[in-house]
């Protein structure tokens, strides 16, 4: 193993998860009860409503030093409030936009929709975002480097 | 009455008393006691004595706690009246907390009722008696009388903390009926882990009596010397909801293995393997060796269908969760094989087409078949020898796991409970209905109703609509009383100004969390933590005891905010909620933080990792924790008016339900009449009942009511306002009219999709849609046909619109009755699919017709679907391939007859918009919980019943509009409505009245007055989308504000404090 | 050639009328600078100073800003408001602001009496600059900036100077689409056809860079950053009672620090707040001290507002927010 | 006070030679110079810095301390240790120079600023004049404030372009070192030398078309606080911190602990007293809560307080904040306009 596969083996990154409370959380929750495993880098934080996410979050997160930022929110039309995750949809399909343009790995953030029943895709998003936001190493472009 | 006394009786000889150890009277028994050192209080006993007749005066008896006593007790309960609610055995919940998950929704079914049991437990107009049995009823509606047999656990439910030591203790292992003999347990037990009331019971029938139990209880909840009681209630009405049983195949149907064969189960052991909480934990093992099968096959209809091997009736639920059980397991092993040998499959319901359709998808194999005979091969696996009835070869598979699908059943103890309570029971065992179609929840006896299987075999969500139309009827009758007085809860400190001082509780749930990370260290992190004033690490922080603690600490302590690290808020945030409230704390100073489903137990391999996410998960608790306030929660009068929209039965049944609550009721209808689509029936399957009757007997009684005002030939332009505070702007005869009312009931109704186009309608006279059919009938103006053929699912579970029309086969039956009795020379066949009869009485109808009138069925391919052909002279041919014995056939029709899919009512999307609530495929309502809360829209205040949520036939439908009258009741007997807290709040100095906010709320919750965004906290359901979309911040979302967000993220990535 | 003498004193005669007749209370127009070779903003109340407001291509500030502070003004104590419009001199560009402005309820359409020119283009402050350099110090002094649809012409003591258009002109009005006004009550200058459709080609050349490379770029340009906030201040759609790196209590959003971390933080989420917003008009590249080309990251969400929502904002006061509303058929890119 | 020149072509040898000190010289990138850390020549061409040179001892963003961990809590402080390497700042230009003297008086005023202080205490300056054709630019006045394109204010050692080469003057003892370090690189120097720098300086000073006359400003501004006047230009303001940050002066900071990763620093950051909240009370009282209040203290706090305080006048004439005021807020105007009204 090379030095640098070595590095990328060890690096343990830092996800944050924010979940709608009717479907995600729910569904986070369901993957708990059936005892389906996955990586252990996220954090949760619930929200009422994905479309409570501000994109501000999700580039605050990556400021402070996330490397990976999940939003999770009910399907299209599953909305415990509607019509929230639709607005969501919209601003954070434009944040991933901006992040793409200025070079940020839009492959550090992701949406989701994940049902109250869906504890599987849950343990599923979960296991194949953490691993890759593992293979982009640390997040330092928005985090700022150590070497600054 | 005589008989009642007789069986009165006769129940105390079997029941064996000796389970009381105090067959003497008390004060020879405390002299015995001495004499043999066993220590008894005086006063213990006194109460004891005491305790035995006494009485309690109520307003309503449910009998059986299962999810429709619940619901019934919730709803009655909610409305005012007390409640009376006993159970049998020792927890509540019924069979429901045993399943796994619930279909079509995969929702995890102890995770939906265990909030529900909480709140019937903490409900202060319930009284909760387990153990109980209803030995008597006398009186009358309005003024009952009933002796209620409390049985004794031995142990004192107010000391017991559930902790468990006296099971460690306990020498005796008995059989565990929750796991349906799946396991062990102790002779002092608990039902499951979350049972309510968490008290531990001695079952005497099993007990040694060695006392180890009673000496290792540390709190001395254990005494041997309890006395069963016979507690008298009176009452006003009595609900009865006392469930069901499994068909247990072991004679009838013996042929399949069960009880001889370790890897024949049925479903519902099952269940308990997949439920995290059963004898595996979670895992698909053999029952012979504990090995992980690689295959497993259900047989369908076990003690069901059948009217020599069971019972004749469909036992409605078992296709489905057959499905959602193969889906599961195939779900968790992708390699497992999993097959389900079916007759039909009755996927009936709203969504649950679709939840078949995927099940096939992922590769669950339905073979057509009703297994002759099941072999034991050496290895343990199981043969199964069937005739697959498309290919007709006779079949042997081998598989290493099978499952019986087993019937719903009634009750063993229906006949004898049926003559305590003076109600009448069926052939089959069910408790008699006033109508089975028109009216199902009366039973032969004033003022006693049903409510779930009792009364025939039902799925969750209807169970629980009945259970509230069960409440409804049961409040009629006691109107008039005065109502409980709410209880107030105690003065609220105030703390707005106090530095944060927080208790951290984390608990070990047992080894659930403990076993896969250190509780103690971290409990231990965060204490030194400048706001943390106390840190500790609980067995089970949800027990009594540990409640007990928690508001010990807050008053010692002085603490102003608490974190649970624990389970989830989802279950269980409301419990420590109402924790803090009783100890003066504002219930919004708690936060969770979500240590086993989100840690624990999806990291069990990883101990030092889980421990180190469960210390940051506290402490991303403390950081929003310091950062919460209390919140307030307005309080807003309730208009008592209730509008219901649609004249239909469902509407006018509804109307009634709410006249009888003496609640005034406004019916708005489109159209010159209510009565809706039954105006245009024939006649009403499965049954010979005039509809024409039933609605001239309801608008007689609509008519005569001084609550129902009908609006007729009136539309509703447009709504505005809130749950008790609503407006309705209606056109119609005087005009435009405004009208204030306080609940809405959605009762839109459906229709039959446009058929133009599809089948060749709207070509020829030769073919109609059932519906015309029946109005056809009624004019009794068709030419006699020689040979008639109906298409069922036409238009139906297709990629367009792939949900099951659920009423067009009983409908096509019946028709095809009608017809082969009008016309006894005619050919009649029925293409279908499935024959999806699964309502009472429907499968007796419709073998039947089969046996009886010789209508022929053939079933059809969904890949090759019936072809119509009109030739030149106007003749109709069917072409199809009969998929039982594959053959071609050409089948000529003088009269065709399309059972067309349906879809919800062209009003629909304008009620979305008007109301805010969602609509889904087939502009049918979606409910706010496919299982819970099946006639509640997420839109408080508003609910709906009958067709407009999915098709229903008359029972269900009638069932729908008592219990959505329920639910549009309980705001308006409240009389007030508490708001919610997590609102959103304006800073009006940071606010420029840009307005983006109140465009964003899907609630019209903000307005702009004055150049300012303001709040209507009646409307905001919290969401917190506009604090999101406001790019100032001026607008918060209480409870989930920026600052609090910021501080979990900031904790979450930085391990200092 | 344009005649902007003759619209300077159309401009100046309806500015005048109005001030007389009472229609508004002042005008926001354009004077001649201090070092008169760019226009600055200027207020004019009475009506014999109207001679002060000029029309040229050096007319470079969006007025709007000042729209919005009248009428964020807070009276004083026991001051009466006084809510009569207001007259304002708005390029094309300028006047998608005030369509934002009424959209999103800052400007009360009744309050705003609007001059608007039409434009074929004004010039780049840094371009001027250098271009500048061709003329002696000693002979600035009374620039004058004509333009054809070729040329810029620098008229100045003793000679004239040409320049081709694209060596002077802004960058906003190369990829402009917007040369006629959208709202106004008042319309200065010829009916301007013949523009072709923003072909989005100043983005293409990053589009086209590799994740890293955009990253350097953006890396370079943000780290000269001096967070001096001209770029918010400009924005008339900045118009926040507390803008939230303003922010200080009870917490805050972003840091003093001067880093790539906190600077990329703010320009991200300054373009985000914009986002479905902006119009475009190119204020806040314009006044960076440093250069760094603000608007591209403007214009990529205008992009994708365009793409994926056919959201291109400025143009109608009853179009929808874009983060205020949704369409079920939004494309969905969730998993 | 030894001359001495310095040829073009040897500069690199120089840098060379100078090696052991962290040199920081104008960088010029996308038009735009500032002084930055460089490891080679810096550019000799170049027009003012946007960016003034006081960011190298006085950065934007600087460290003053660590914050101490135990366990999950900060419980104390722990100092940076300074750099030990000296400081050479080059190219700096006669305004940016006189604006030092501004900055060191003002850090050891009333009280000692330990970080500019120690920068500036192993730093050696070496200044370049403004000749034609690169300087001066437009809106430069140092002439009018004091200065002059040739001033050796602030420096350790002034270099003229005469050429070929430079005119080196070294001003004392660090300058000396400098020319120590140099030796066999700087080269003797003549009359001539001398004389053609002096033209070099003066064409430059006379190319500066932007005068103030600052007779009288203090009078002026003494009398004009109250006057409309103020409001009435800075109407235009955005209230942007353009002028501020870009003053070679200009020394506003405010401090901030930033917890990030689990580390804790305590650094200070250029404040603006343009910005509305730069004012603002715990009590959120603003005493200066309008435009016309912030202005006011700017052209003030340069004309009149600074010289209260400080005895110097605190604006250099660099030009900076007319040149890239977005509104054209310029302060030769502003200050002629107020003693027009004064009078």
């Amino acid at each position: 193993m090379t030095g640098d596969e070595k590095a990328k083996e060890e690096f343990e990154p830092k996800i944050i998860g924010f979940l709608c409370n009717w479907c995600s959380y729910t569904g986070a929750d369901l993957a708990g009860v059936s005892r389906l495993q996955y990586p252990s880098n996220i954090r949760i934080i619930k929200v009422m409503c994905s479309g409570r996410v501000n994109p501000q979050f999700v580039l605050k997160a990556f400021q402070e030093g996330a490397d990976g930022v999940l939003v999770s929110g009910c399907h299209p039309g599953d909305c415990h409030y509607i019509e929230g995750n639709y607005h969501a949809r919209r601003k954070l399909a434009m944040l991933s936009d901006i992040l793409e343009f200025t070079g940020i790995e839009p492959e550090r953030f992701q949406m989701s929709w994940v049902s109250a029943s869906e504890g599987q895709k849950f343990a599923k998003i979960v296991t194949a975002f953490t691993e890759q936001v593992k293979e982009l190493g640390p997040q330092k472009k928005l985090a700022g480097g150590e070497d600054e | 009455m005589q008989d009642q006394n007789e069986y009165f009786e006769q129940y105390y000889e079997e029941v064996d008393l000796h389970d009381d150890y105090l067959m003497i009277p008390p004060e020879l028994a405390l002299l015995e006691a001495e004499e043999n050192e066993v220590e008894v209080k005086k006063d213990e006993l006194a109460k004891n004595k005491l305790a035995a007749g006494r009485r309690i005066n109520g307003d309503v008896l449910i009998v059986g706690a299962g999810i429709s006593g619940m619901q019934a007790a919730l709803d009655t309960a909610d409305k005012g009246y007390r409640v009376i609610l006993i159970e049998k055995s020792s927890t509540i919940g019924g069979n429901m907390v045993k399943l796994d998950k619930t279909f079509p929704t995969n929702d995890c079914s102890i995770c939906t009722a265990a909030p529900k049991m909480v709140e019937v437990s903490r409900h202060p107009n319930i009284t909760l008696m387990t153990y109980a049995d209803v030995m008597s009823l006398e009186g009358e509606k309005g003024d009952f009388t009933a002796h209620i047999y409390r049985k004794s656990a031995y142990v004192d439910p107010d000391v017991c903390t559930g902790c468990g030591d006296c099971a460690t203790a306990c020498p005796v292992e008995v059989v565990n009926p929750f796991d349906d003999k799946l396991s062990m347990r102790k002779g002092i037990s608990i039902e499951f882990p979350q049972a309510v009331p968490i008290v531990y019971s001695i079952n005497y029938e099993n007990c040694v009596g060695c006392g180890s139990c009673e000496r290792v209880c540390d709190a001395g909840a254990i005494s041997f010397l309890r006395k069963s009681e016979d507690i008298e209630v009176k009452i006003g009405s009595v609900i009865v909801a006392t469930g069901y049983d499994l068909f247990e195949p072991l004679e009838m149907r013996k042929e399949y293995g069960y009880g001889k064969y370790p890897n024949v189960i049925t479903a519902m052991q099952f269940e308990r393997l997949l439920s995290s909480f059963g004898p595996t934990e979670g895992k698909i093992l053999r029952p012979s060796d504990g090995t992980a099968p690689k295959s497993i096959g259900w047989i369908q209809c076990v003690g069901s269908r059948s009217k020599q091997l069971g019972f004749p009736y469909c036992s409605r639920v078992c296709c489905m969760y057959a499905t959602k059980e193969a889906a599961i397991a195939k779900e968790i092993d992708d390699s497992l094989e999993v097959t389900i040998f079916y007759m039909d499959i009755r996927a009936y319901g709203k969504d649950f087409q679709q939840y078949y359709d995927k099940a096939k998808d992922m590769g669950v194999n339905y073979v057509r078949a009703r297994p002759s005979s099941v072999y034991q091969n050496e290895d343990g696996s199981i043969a199964v020898r069937y005739m697959d009835t498309h290919t007709r070869e006779i079949l042997d598979m081998n598989i290493d796991m099978l499952v019986l699908s087993t019937a719903i059943m009634p009750s063993k103890e229906n006949p004898k409970l049926g003559k305590m309570l003076g109600i009448g029971v069926d052939h089959n065992g069910f408790f008699e209905s006033g109508s089975i179609v028109s009216d199902p929840i009366q039973t032969t006896r004033d003022g006693v109703f049903l409510a779930g299987c009792n009364q025939g075999p039902k799925d969750i969500p209807d169970s629980v609509a009945m259970a509230s139309g069960a409440a409804a009827r049961a409040v009629q009758a006691i109107v008039e009383r005065e109502k409980a007085e709410p209880v107030k809860p105690p003065e609220q400190k105030d703390v707005s100004g106090d530095k944060p001082k927080i208790g951290v509780f984390v608990c070990h749930c047992g080894k659930n969390i403990n076993g896969y990370l250190d509780c103690a260290d971290v409990a231990d992190t965060v204490r030194d933590d400048p706001n943390v004033e106390y840190s500790t690490d609980v067995m089970f922080a949800c027990s009594e005891d540990s409640q007990t603690d928690i508001r010990k600490t807050i008053e010692e302590k002085g603490l102003n905010r608490v974190i649970v690290a624990a389970c989830s808020p989802i279950t269980h945030g409301g419990l420590f909620q109402d924790t803090l409230e009783e100890s003066g704390l504002n219930k919004y100073l708690f936060e969770f933080a979500n240590i086993r489903q989100h840690c624990s137990w999806v990291h069990s391999h990883d101990r030092e990792k889980a421990t180190q996410k469960a210390k940051d998960l506290v402490r991303m608790g403390i950081a929003k924790s310091v950062l919460l306030q209390p919140l307030s929660q307005e309080e807003v009068d309730v208009i008592p008016v209730t509008v219901i929209i649609g004249g239909g039965i469902a509407g006018m049944k509804a109307a009634m339900a709410l006249s009888d609550m003496e609640i005034e009721t406004h019916i708005i209808e489109m159209g010159d009449k209510l009565g809706g689509n039954l105006n245009k029936l024939h006649s009403l399957f499965p049954t010979e009942l005039d509809p024409s009757q039933l609605v001239n007997e309801m608008q007689t009684k609509i008519d005569a009511s001084d609550y129902i005002k009908v609006h007729l030939n009136t539309t509703l332009e447009n709504v505005e306002g809130f749950i008790g505070n609503f407006k309705a702007y209606m056109k119609g005869p005087d005009g435009d009219t405004e009208l204030k009312f306080g609940t809405a009931i959605i009762a839109s109704g459906f229709g039959e999709i446009d058929m133009a186009g599809k089948y060749g309608y709207g070509n020829n006279p030769k073919i109609m849609t059932q519906m015309e059919l029946e109005s056809r009938l009624i004019a009794n103006d068709l030419e006699k046909p020689k040979s008639i053929v109906m298409i069922n699912c036409a238009g139906a579970m297709d990629e367009e619109r792939p949900w099951c029309c659920r009423i067009g086969c009983g409908v096509s039956i019946k028709n095809a009755k009608l017809l082969k009795e009008k016309y006894p020379d005619a050919d009649i066949n029925i293409l279908y699919r499935d024959i999806r009869v699964f309502g009472k009485e429907e499968e007796e109808y419709f073998a039947d017709v089969i046996e009886n009138l010789h209508v022929k069925i053939t079933r059809y391919s969904d890949v090759e679907k019936p072809q119509v052909i009109i030739n030149d002279d106007g003749s109709v041919m069917v072409k199809v391939r009969d998929q039982i014995y594959n053959d071609e056939m050409e089948l000529s029709a003088d009269l065709l007859v399309l059972t067309a899919q349906t879809e919800g009512s062209e009003s629909t999307d304008k009620l979305q918009q008007m109301f805010k609530i969602p609509v889904g495929p087939g502009h049918f309502f979606i409910e706010a919980h496919a299982k819970i809360r099946p006639l509640d829209f997420a839109t408080d205040g508003v609910y709906f019943c009958g067709s407009a949520h999915f098709p229903k036939n008359l029972a269900d439908a009638i069932a729908q509009a008592e219990g959505a009258a329920s639910r549009a009741a309980i705001p308006i007997m409240k009389q007030r409505l508490v708001l919610e807290g997590i609102t959103a709040i304006v800073e009006p100095d940071m606010c420029v009245g840009c307005g983006i906010c109140a465009e964003a709320c899907p609630f019209g919750a903000i307005d702009l007055i004055k150049g300012k965004a303001v709040v209507n906290e009646a409307l905001c359901k919290g969401c917190g989308l506009c604090n999101a979309t406001c790019r100032s911040g001026a607008i918060q979302q209480k409870g989930f504000n920026d600052h609090q967000i910021l501080s979990m993220i900031k904790s979450s990535l930085n391990e200092v404090v | 050639m344009v005649d902007y003498n003759a619209m300077t004193q159309e401009i100046r005669a309806k500015a005048k009328a109005m001030l007389e007749n009472k229609e508004v209370k002042y005008i926001i127009g354009w004077e001649r600078g201090a070092n008169s070779f760019i226009s600055r903003p200027v207020i004019i109340r009475d009506a014999g100073d109207t001679d002060r407001l000029v029309w040229n291509p050096g007319c470079v500030d969006n007025l709007t800003r000042y729209l919005v502070e009248e009428m964020q003004y807070k009276p004083k104590r026991g001051e009466e408001p006084d809510l009569g419009p207001v007259g304002i001199i708005v390029k094309p560009c300028d006047s998608k602001s005030i369509v934002e402005l009424i959209k999103e309820n800052i400007v009360p359409r009744e309050r705003v009496k609007i001059i608007a020119v039409t434009n074929i283009g004004t010039v780049e402050t840094n371009k001027l600059r250098k271009v500048l350099q061709k003329i002696p110090q000693d002979k600035r002094a009374g620039i004058d900036i004509l333009q054809d649809d070729n040329e810029f012409i620098i008229k100045y003591d003793g000679g004239e100077l040409k320049v081709p258009r694209p060596e002077l002109l802004a960058n906003k009005c190369e990829t402009c689409v917007t040369h006629n006004p959208v709202i106004h009550d008042v319309v200065i200058g010829d009916k301007i056809e013949g523009f072709e459709a923003d072909k989005w080609a100043d983005l293409a050349e990053l589009e086209s860079m590799s994740p890293e490379e955009r990253w350097k770029f953006w890396e370079d340009q943000i780290s000269k950053c001096v967070r001096c906030y001209a770029c918010r201040d400009s924005c008339s759609l900045c118009y926040c009672a507390e803008c939230v790196f303003d922010k200080e209590k009870p917490f805050t959003w972003i840091d003093k620090t001067v880093d790539v971390s906190n600077n990329m933080f703010y320009h991200l989420v300054r373009a985000m707040h914009l986002a479905g917003r902006c119009v475009d008009c190119g204020e806040c590249e314009r006044v960076c001290p440093v250069n760094i080309p603000i608007r591209k990251l403007n214009r990529l969400l205008l992009k994708s507002a365009k793409d994926r929502y056919k959201i291109y904002p400025g143009m109608n006061p009853e179009d929808k927010p874009m983060f205020g509303s949704y369409d079920i058929a939004d494309p969905d890119e969730v998993v | 006070m030894a001359e001495m020149i310095i040829k073009k072509v040897r500069v690199d040898g120089l840098f060379e030679a100078m090696k052991d000190f962290e040199v920081y010289g104008p960088i010029t990138k996308d038009m735009i110079t500032r002084y930055q850390k460089t490891t080679g020549t810096p550019d000799l061409v170049f027009k003012s810095s946007r960016k003034p040179p006081k960011e190298v001892f006085f950065p934007q963003t600087e460290k003053m301390f660590d914050l101490v961990k135990d366990g999950t809590r900060f419980v104390g402080a722990k100092d940076v240790p300074p750099g030990d390497k000296p400081i050479l700042l080059f190219g700096l230009r006669p305004c940016d120079g006189r604006a030092l003297n501004v900055l060191d008086e003002l850090f050891n005023w009333d009280y000692t600023d330990p970080y500019y202080v120690d920068k500036r205490k192993k730093s050696t300056v070496i200044g370049l004049a403004c000749t034609l054709p690169a300087m001066p630019k437009d809106n430069c006045f140092c002439t009018s404030m004091g200065g002059s394109p040739g001033s050796s204010e602030g420096m350790d050692m002034l270099w003229v372009d005469i050429g070929d080469s430079y005119y080196v003057e070294s001003l004392n003892d660090k300058g000396n070192a400098i020319l120590e370090l140099g030796k066999g690189i700087f080269e003797e120097s003549g009359d001539d030398v001398r004389s053609s720098a002096g033209k070099a300086i003066e064409d430059a000073a006379n190319a500066i078309d932007r005068k103030l006359d600052t007779s009288g400003v203090r009078d002026a501004l003494a009398k004009s606080f109250d006057y409309n006047y103020w409001d009435e230009f800075s109407k235009r303001c955005m209230g942007c911190g353009i002028c501020t940050f870009l003053c070679p002066t200009c020394h506003c900071f405010d401090i901030q602990d930033i917890v990030k990763n689990g580390e804790g620093v305590r650094q200070r950051s250029w404040d603006s007293c343009q910005f509305d909240y730069y004012s603002i009370h715990a009590s959120n009282h603003n005493p200066r809560p309008e435009k016309k209040n912030r202005q006011r203290n700017r052209v003030y706090h340069k004309f009149y307080y600074s010289e209260n305080k400080l005895g110097l006048v605190g604006c250099v004439g660099c030009g900076r904040c007319i040149n890239l005021c977005p509104v054209n807020i310029d302060i030769i105007e502003v200050i002629q306009g107020a003693k027009e009204l004064s009078q």
